[in-house]
């Protein structure tokens, strides 16, 4: 019978295992070594592997970003770990001008095996700097990986992936996810970058859902049974290498696409998906298609406000609905216990 | 709302102090008022009405109040998430800060900012960011802008010890010294980056040095003095309105009495113990002042802010959420 | 009779005007005030309005961004230059979480009214990062507004009015557009935010260039009408606000939509206005899409492989045709020497 | 082609020198060597045959060669755009040097770097950025994976004066500190940035006393005088692989005789004078070690390197552009 960890104790237990076995694994970040180990993701490892192999770090984000890409032309594979995806800001130049550039610009002659940890905060009056979900940057830029898994089994295969891969990847968890729990086989398995998981059978529609949204997503569906409507859910986990080909098969057979992201739509994963999707079905197939992620404004802390901030499991099933009937319904699911989103209480 | 209530001094002179023990009454109120309104903000944690995270500066009220009072109403302040004793002791509004606190739309932010991101551009407290460092900068744009308007007004830029591991806080010192700004850099050290100390961040540990190597005066105040940082404060606030070019570096050592955010203590987690916690409280600022007061007098000032202090979290309370429509709203100032 | 000055002039000009307007209008940034004066943009202006207004910057793109934050905060108007693009990823931190979230975080207290010019280039050997287009990144963000004018009529219209914006404007330019000539008035108009231009009629397909590839697709629609093919192009000008009901007007009469951006396309611009013309025709309009981008690799300097990174009028013809005859005619027209890139010599 | 071309050292030994002038010889080869080359450079750059920005060192070498010089083949070095000098002084290919400038598929990264990105991984130089100050934290974590290692190589950070603006410089310095790196880093230092001076970007100026301020042992060494240069380089190496911690801190006044990029002289634009300019070029190191060494061998050594300069530039004319299937090779590095 299945082994069940949760998200956090999955990525804990992928770390050790690259650790274990390669002793080119480093572990650094603000606070990757204090009691609180980063939700738990970096407990132990410090006193397991010592602290040349795992340190915090000065809050030099540019600088740290650039020491993991030094290490890692030394032949070190650093997973660097970042509290809050906003931080990454600061080291925006070391990702885009180097790291994603390095092994072009040097014609091949290096790699940059580096792993790049970061959150995205949720609820809690985590507010404007806390909760931004930037992937689509990373996406943008060529020469980068990026992961969102939603699953512990994802979360322990991706990374361990992650570290093995010879080039940067951008390894996207949700501080809510943190409290999922799932399945987790022992073993060392991974789960390669470029392929796309169906998460839940359906016909009429496909709904697509990134990093958290993948959860509202198949809560979603279930407010969908109600009034009749089968959505396939997907979790693209890579988005960069993205799994077109998976996205695209769904599609041609349920002639609809609705993609939920974690992020804003402009410029976002979402238009990415919809933009290729329509390229390789036009002439082929009609398609219906609808995007849904952060409002087009700052994320605001204030409860009500933060509420119509994000998408979730009742207006996507309610803007779906519509999707596949072709036009406004006025049905919005009644919420249901069974369905409630999980909430990550404060303080963080 | 805002200037409903009084600020610090203006609660000190209301109470008809006595010109010697003037200065005593006005730190004193300033430093009480803050120490019970974050008692306060902690008590009430539990209940979720909060609805942000709160990083509480118990223990270190003394940095805030000493500078704080040591300027003009016109002068501008910078800070971080941890300001709650920035705010008030520069005349930020109580209510507006309870109730941002609380998610309501009379706060400070309208509900759209939450505890880290206070602001009372009325009294002069002119915003703080979560991201570690990213005020400083603003500090010296906002120096450079009143330097070049030709005022007399003074910034100062409150940040921490783990602020100073940033490269923009060595962007912005040498930037400030070569306009020479009328600021005055402000290092509330406690020694901690969340739960990470100074030493295991910074290689050779001395601040002021780093302030001095890039061409600013810096005195390190170490032992949380309200008076001796309102004296010296004081004395480059007056240096710098007499025309003595800025900028000023003050690194003042003092300590967090309770959890990085949050409102319990945190000496369990081991990271720190009692024993380093235990001088920092004894030489609490908030007693020794309250010392230096004629108890009579002391207890008009405590009831005055008691009486603040419950109406700013009744106001809080009564006070409604931002409607949903509020979501649209200050995206962009339109012409 | 018209007065013909060149991109580098409009935006001189503008600057000159609203400097002389406006005593709150300062203008900084590395190498404004030195003898080449960001290729002759600011050149003069040190001498006529004074070292305190204009002046060169330490190489600290991270704190003069907050410079120019809290200087705005303080009631000045900063224009701050960067003469790369690429190097707006040290000041990402300052734009993404303050610059753009600012007003919002404070609850509409304070407004921020920079302006952030900078160049994208091309050519010469620039490569890996001296040629990035990445102004994706700043229409994904709520709270910045986007410009990239392509000619100088638009050049001085919309610096004027990002100048007197009273939000945070990035002000894309091109080196290459630098050497265009225009006709521009004297007069200090303003070419406002939110409003796309027709650039050219025609009836068989909507051609939307971006930046400097808008010069590609007028060349590019010039060949086309060898092989009659009349397509109607449109310059956007304004990436945020993005004027979509312009460019979904034409694609409603034309029924095919072809965006050819000056950067990459994965979570790009191309991918925005492709997913945002879909949404609005569908059901209304059958539509044909194609994106046209940088390739998805670093930018090689050199001539042979730059040559291919890049969309050209030549290639963005014989797309256009294919998309437009409904399939791969293998025409790629003739070099034309009235249709010829303007090469941007070295050293720069 | 790799390492067909001996380094400035092999040469010099290949002359079989007096053992007293053989650090003359080997330093004025290495000299006289990077100069040739980049005059070469400056001559053929009217052709168009260069197809990349050339941002010469012309007056600058005796930095790179004495620092290079002084380390052993298995130590690391960091640059900068203007890296032709730190490339060779540390035995980078010159063939494929070249070849890169011109774009070939030959080059050093077969044409898809350009002279700003100059790599020889098999020579231990790892790499070269155009955005300032981005390789040193490259150098710092380059010199933590040898400390791992337990390695006792040593890597060289090379960077300018304009470097030490941008926080990054600081948060390397103090992780560099923290971590006790077997790293030196040499400011380069021509008072410029471009055409802005020192002086004009830094309030204070004085860049030794920040790396002092970080903790770092610094030393300015303001004549660049190549001997003065390697010995004192020399005597950090020697700390370093004797197990003193790291790291060091060498500022070394220079000073670029050509325009920030191109071949010309730039004087004309009176952003500086010829006369600031004299001392530097009466100062000439080339001349200077050249006149150290007995004329005879001094002409052996011009022509030995004249004829692998006319090699190198024959090379990249012969060798062809890369096909334009490379274009997508060597975004990722496929398992
Ligand atoms: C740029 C950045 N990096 C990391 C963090 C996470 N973080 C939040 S508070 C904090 C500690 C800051 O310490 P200090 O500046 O000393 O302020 P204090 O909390 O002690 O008042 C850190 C690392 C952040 N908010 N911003
Ligand atoms: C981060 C960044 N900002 C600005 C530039 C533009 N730029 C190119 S070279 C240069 C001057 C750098 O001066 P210095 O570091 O002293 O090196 P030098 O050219 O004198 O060798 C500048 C500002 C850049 N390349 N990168
Ligand atoms: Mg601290
Ligand atoms: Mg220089």
């Amino acid at each position: 019978m299945d082994r069940i960890l949760t998200y956090v104790e999955a990525v804990r237990e992928a770390t050790d295992i690259e650790m274990g076995r390669d002793s080119s694994v480093i572990l650094f970040g603000l606070d990757v070594d204090d009691p609180k180990a980063i939700q738990g993701t970096t407990a132990g490892l410090a006193r397991k592997y010592g602290p040349e192999r795992v340190f915090g770090t000065p809050l030099s984000e540019d600088a740290m970003t650039g020491v993991a890409i030094g290490a890692s032309l030394a032949g070190l594979r650093p997973i660097h770990v970042h509290i809050r995806m906003d931080f990454l800001m600061l080291a925006m130049s070391q990702l885009v001008n180097i790291a994603a550039k390095a092994r072009y610009m040097y014609g091949g002659s290096v790699s940059v095996p580096i792993v790049v940890r970061s959150m995205i905060g949720k609820s809690w009056g985590q507010g404007a700097q806390h909760s931004q979900g930037l992937h689509s940057f990373f996406m943008h830029v060529p020469g980068l990986k990026v992961v969102a898994p939603t699953t512990p089994y994802d979360a322990k295969g991706c990374l361990i992936a992650a570290v093995r891969d010879d080039n940067p990847v951008m390894y996207v968890e949700h501080r809510i996810l943190h409290f999922q729990k799932g399945p987790v086989p022992e073993t060392a398995y991974t789960v390669p970058p470029g392929k796309a998981r169906v998460t839940a059978p359906g016909d009429d529609v496909t709904l697509v859902g990134i990093s958290y949204m993948q959860i509202e997503c198949q809560r979603a569906r279930l407010f969908l049974e109600e009034v009749g409507v089968r959505a396939e859910v997907i979790d693209p986990i890579w988005l960069s290498p993205l799994d077109t080909d998976t996205i695209v098969d769904s599609v041609r057979r349920t002639g609809r696409l609705c993609v939920v992201d974690n992020g804003w739509m402009t410029c976002g994963a979402s238009a990415e998906i919809v933009a290729s999707v329509t390229e390789r079905l036009q002439g082929a197939r009609e398609v219906r298609v609808h995007r849904m992620g952060f409002a087009p404004v700052t994320c605001p802390p204030t409860p009500t406000l933060e509420e119509a901030f994000y998408p979730d499991a009742r207006t996507i099933a309610a803007a779906v609905n519509d999707l596949v009937k072709g036009g406004p319904q006025g049905w919005l699911p009644a919420e249901r216990g069974d369905l409630k989103t999980i909430e990550f209480r404060g303080p963080f | 709302m805002s200037g409903t209530n009084p600020s610090p001094s203006k609660i000190a002179e209301s109470l008809r102090p006595a010109p010697a023990s003037d200065l005593h009454a006005r730190l004193y109120t300033s430093l009480y008022r803050i120490r019970r309104v974050e008692e306060e903000v902690a008590r009430v944690y539990p209940t979720d009405k909060i609805k942000s995270p709160v990083h509480l500066s118990i223990g270190q009220e003394a940095v805030a109040v000493g500078v704080c009072e040591a300027l003009r109403p016109d002068d501008v302040v910078f800070g971080t998430y941890r300001s709650h004793a920035m705010y008030l002791a520069k005349g930020g509004d109580l209510n507006r800060m309870i109730a941002e606190l609380y998610g309501k739309v009379t706060g400070c932010a309208k509900g759209k900012g939450g505890s880290m991101h206070l602001i009372d551009a009325a009294h002069g407290v002119m915003g703080a960011s979560a991201v570690v460092g990213t005020t400083i900068p603003h500090a010296a744009g906002y120096a450079y802008a009143l330097k070049y308007r030709r005022s007399d007004s003074i910034v100062v830029s409150f940040f921490g010890d783990g602020a100073a591991d940033e490269g923009v806080f060595h962007e912005s010192l040498n930037f400030a010294v070569l306009k020479r700004l009328p600021l005055i850099f402000v290092c509330e050290n406690n020694s901690y980056a969340i739960m990470t100390h100074q030493r295991s961040r910074q290689g050779h540990a001395d601040i002021c040095g780093l302030a001095r190597a890039h061409g600013l005066p810096a005195e390190r105040i170490d032992d949380n003095d309200v008076l001796r940082l309102h004296e010296r404060v004081g004395a480059a606030t007056g240096a710098l309105r007499a025309g003595t070019p800025g900028p000023f570096f003050f690194e003042c050592m003092t300590y967090r009495w309770k959890e990085h955010v949050g409102p319990n203590e945190d000496y369990h987690l081991g990271y720190r113990s009692r024993d380093e916690a235990a001088p920092w409280m004894e030489n609490d600022q908030v007693g020794r002042l309250a010392a230096l007061l004629e108890p009579e007098r002391r207890r008009r000032i405590q009831e005055t802010v008691e009486s603040e202090i419950r109406a700013a979290f009744a106001f809080a309370e009564e006070s409604r959420f931002p409607d949903r429509s509020e979501l649209f709203t200050d995206v962009f100032k339109d012409a």
